[in-house]
């Protein structure tokens, strides 16, 4: 892939959700955008994160994208393979710092949505996968951060089924439903990067990438966000050695950041 | 035993019939059925007809096994489809394998915890089968919270406390789950109970197994070592049968053991078309042309299933479809470059979407 | 949090203070405390002494591992109690190790499940100790249900439901466990209650850790790999410190993964006087002489450890004792025919009783 | 050791313990007498046996007695070495016929105490070991068999601390505590065999050994042994071609089946 190109926007959300690593972390990933993420932010800036996967592998020797969660490249070599049940039960224990995750829909309190469209759960419009581990990284890694397409269905008024809980009906409600960890706190899309509203939850632009105003982002969701108080700013974006590395060194064949032609 | 299910679940999952949940946490049958096996150590080769044959029967909780498209039972569970058992209620983490099945009448009922293809997306196959009501959801799980009901039921725990599926609308669907303050706590402390889950039958593949059952496997575990001990009836299907000896005096030893075992079967390639560790990488040209077709319609799902498991006896059939000799050749050293095992310098793992007209040379 | 203890069990136990129970079953703050380490894989060595002073403070619940005799990590605690930390809290399934430590102050509650010489019966001097009141019984359990709680923390369970412990007297001498009917029966059914338990520090010998703490260790885990997830801090003394490539490129791999670790100390020897897999065999002159000198009298039991751990100051210096390089030696090629790994013939393993006078020699 | 001494009573209870064990059972064994019974069932009888120990070993390669049930001959070559939960879980899940067991003190249902001796626990007569793995083997495993040496101590009307529950009251009081497995079956001592009565669930004699009459039975015993109707058979003694087994390859050393001098 030419380096001269300019960065698209799927790019744009690699490098950002990238940046949302901090080094040292211990991260649950999955296939796909976050792993882009993941690999690009130990190429970049957090050299010391360490990889957790819900099938067991951890920390493989990196050579490719994994095509599975239980695949080769997940485990190449892991100095240890746990049983599943052990991987999320690491999580519980406070071993993994942050985990991503995609939705088909999420409400203004982060509760997402990977289990069906439609109002009646034995006949949805549209079955989808189910929670796999979703449920489980929403509810114990520390910190969580969703990634994904932004539009008026995905940023949904009410989401169909809660498979990941966020801020749940917002306030105390999460905490009091007795759930461990952190919850949600930010929301990478298309448009912008979001976090949380300290007391309420709600969600509330944190940035938006180039081009995108605050009424676009608002067009694109089916709920009201939450602005904060101030000029809201521009999404930070990679430089040009970033993208040298995302192209050459992180995704070189483009499968995951190349945009379908 | 009788039980006590979540009344919202049963409302949500519309089931009026409570008596097909029961063998799934009836852990006093399971202690029962593993008790009235002989446990001696003893010959339990068989062929997979015959272990299929006598091992499951219609209606049973078929459990899969590892993850989807890695190490899972794949000829196992081709083999249930081709001796026409029925109505089975499927279960496992992930449970994308049942998909086909329920296409041919194998799989009537489903405990969900994942069904799909992960960065190939969903299974229009298993969302087009749901609302036609081919199969029915009687119970929706996480990955963790199955992995915990597996591994309570390996432990001799009747069930666990969890700080999964709180606030999530999983619990609203799985009769199962009930949340419940944890007994320890004078502040209020919501848990979700898990209880032991207990299949009736699982098939899993691994490299190496005596003829006792031993069984010795790379890569993750997943549930196997859980499942193997939970469920009722185990069949071992193999890489290879190995010597007693050589279960023994191999550094990794055994990892599942021969008293859950009721048949040992060998079969070379039994994870195709998945991927094996240490023996052979998965299939792309089947896959990729598997997510394709069945995501398009009923018959092309339907003509690629028989031409790829109707319209075949064994595994051996299935691999001289995609090149015979030459893709087990450069099939193994794919596996163990990915490993880390062979050099990689020179071996391609470059990844292609399938396009009508592709045959197996395009996507090897 | 605050919690909920049986109150027919304080009783027995005559505990009026609870609060010395609480961090054993307190998972909100052993989460905490994993939470607020450095997650990354960074060089932890560090000596022996360091790593007691910094990981091991007063009061702490101080957790054995391994059994007993075989792979425990015995010179961590003779530290432990050289550098005269006081009224540690002392669990284990086994618990045998701690009934010295309670003649040097530095164990003064218990958490019991098993402290004996097995075949060699009882233990003469825990049993004084207890009745004098230098230690005290605030948890009785069985190695199973102990096990149980140590599995529920690893796995992410705050609890777990047991088949153990119903209708005994230990239920009654356990503030943690309690007789519940099982959630999923509508007939009676009841369980034990078993809290996930937490110990603050664990010293794990194993015979291979890379420099950031994965640990890898032959023989029995008994409780390690679930004691090590679910610690405050834990402690890694290992045989040799070997590369991270290691790690990755041997067939079995690691048991205990980095993110557990706080500290790494190549200790060779680390678990002698007792057994380690693979490197050598118990120092059988030291056993039999510590079972008779304890049981005889309060004051041959003193002579003797003020002997062997005060009058040490590290492994070497107890190696000298009983053979040097000769019992290296020895004790090598024993421990390997014992394991199937060396030629038997020619290796004695015939056992002897202590009596007054003998030596080395005579027991080695 | 000669060949030609008679039989000691350590060598008839390890017979006797060795017959109560059936071919193709998985069973549990600790350190002493019921390692050398169940060696000797397996060089007799039973070959097709499996041992399991609580510390994990499981089927190792017969070499030596071992000296702990963490030692190296309890694990050597194993096909596979369980953590602790897990070997008690496969007793749990019926995966292991029997347990056999020692007992400090036992009583007329067969609850035994391995606990202490006295009437306060925080300031017993003598602490004894603690349940060790005893509770769990008698809450788990299929059928239990305890064998120890016969007094009146030893078999009281009432045990101080029920460490191993029996029969608990009689009657359905063991199944409606909740307890999965079947109970004990049988008690092996220096004196005779005894079973339990089925409705009752009390001790019963089965067999006394030569020479041992009723009463001298019930002589040694704190609570009242049930007679069976009819005549009591005399325990069967080891053949001459057994107790060769047992001295030359069983425990050639003596170590368990000769008396102290």
């Amino acid at each position: 892939m030419s380096n001269d190109k300019p960065m698209n926007p799927l790019e744009m959300i690699a490098y950002v959700l990238s940046r949302q690593i901090e080094d040292n972390e211990v991260i649950y990933i999955g296939t796909g955008l976050p792993m882009v993420a993941a690999i690009l932010a130990k190429k970049t800036h957090a050299p010391h994160i360490t990889f957790v996967y819900e099938s067991g592998g951890q920390d493989p020797e990196q050579l490719e994208m994994p095509w599975s969660v239980g695949g080769p490249m997940t485990w190449r070599k892991s100095p240890i393979i746990m049983e599943m049940s052990y991987s999320f039960g690491q999580a519980a224990a406070g071993m993994v710092d942050k985990g991503f995750l995609g939705f088909a829909q999420i409400d203004m309190y982060g509760n997402a949505n990977t289990h069906m469209i439609g109002s009646e759960f034995t006949n949805p419009k549209v079955r989808l996968t189910g929670s796999g581990g979703n449920n489980d990284v929403s509810s114990l890694v520390d910190k969580l951060i969703y990634v994904g397409l932004q539009d008026q269905n995905k940023f949904a008024k009410k989401v169909d089924f809660i498979t990941s809980p966020g801020w749940l009906e917002g306030g105390e409600s999460r905490k009091n439903a007795g759930l461990l960890n952190n919850g949600p706190v930010a929301v990478i899309t298309s448009a912008g990067v979001y976090d949380f509203e300290p007391e309420t939850h709600r969600m509330r632009i944190k940035t938006l990438h180039p081009g995108v105003s605050p009424e676009l982002a608002q067009l694109a969701s089916g709920f009201e966000l939450v602005r904060p108080a101030g000029a809201i700013p521009v999404t930070e974006t990679p430089s040009k050695e970033i993208l040298q590395i995302l192209r050459n060194e992180v995704d070189p064949s483009g499968l995951f950041i190349s945009l379908p032609s | 035993m009788n039980f006590d299910y979540n009344q919202e679940a049963l409302k949500n999952l519309k089931i009026e019939d409570t008596s097909l949940l029961d063998r799934l946490v009836d852990y006093r049958s399971a202690r029962e059925a593993h008790l009235k096996k002989d446990h001696s150590q003893r010959d339990k080769r068989m062929s997979l007809h015959e272990a299929v044959a006598e091992y499951v029967q219609d209606g049973d909780i078929w459990c899969d096994s590892s993850f989807s498209y890695v190490r899972s039972a794949i000829q196992g569970w081709w083999e249930i489809i081709r001796q026409g058992k029925k109505n089975l209620q499927a279960i496992g983490s992930p449970n994308t394998n049942q998909t086909y099945g329920v296409m041919y009448g194998t799989v009537s009922h489903t405990h969900a915890s994942y069904t799909g293809a992960e960065m190939r997306g969903i299974d229009k196959m298993f969302s087009r089968n749901l609302k036609e009501g081919k199969v029915k959801i009687i119970s929706d799980w996480s990955h963790g919270l199955m992995a915990q009901g597996f591994k309570a039921a390996q432990l001799g725990m009747p069930g666990c406390f969890s700080k999964q599926g709180l606030g999530s609308d999983i619990i609203n669907h799985n009769p199962y789950l009930k949340v419940m303050q944890n007994p320890m706590s004078k502040d209020s402390d919501p848990c979700v109970f898990v209880p032991a889950i207990f299949p009736d039958v699982v098939i899993i593949h691994v490299n190496a197994a005596d003829m006792y059952g031993n069984a010795r496997f790379y890569g993750p575990a997943v549930n196997d070592i859980a499942t193997a001990a939970a469920s009722r009836k185990v069949i071992i299907t193999c890489e290879e049968i190995v010597s007693n000896y050589d279960i023994r005096y191999h550094a990794k030893g055994a990892q599942i053991p021969f008293n859950n075992i009721d048949a040992v079967v060998e079969l070379p390639f039994g994870a195709a078309p998945g991927y094996m560790p240490n023996e052979y990488y998965w299939m792309r040209y089947f896959w990729e042309k598997f997510f394709s077709w069945a995501n398009e319609s009923e018959e092309r799902c339907k003509e690629f299933f028989d031409e790829f498991i109707m319209g075949t006896k064994n595994v051996n059939e299935l691999i001289e479809k995609v090149g015979g000799l030459d893709w087990v050749t450069k099939s193994r050293r794919r596996a163990k470059a990915a490993e880390g095992n062979n050099e990689t310098d020179g071996v391609s793992f470059v990844y292609k979407i399938w396009e009508n007209g592709m045959d197996v040379k395009d996507i090897d």
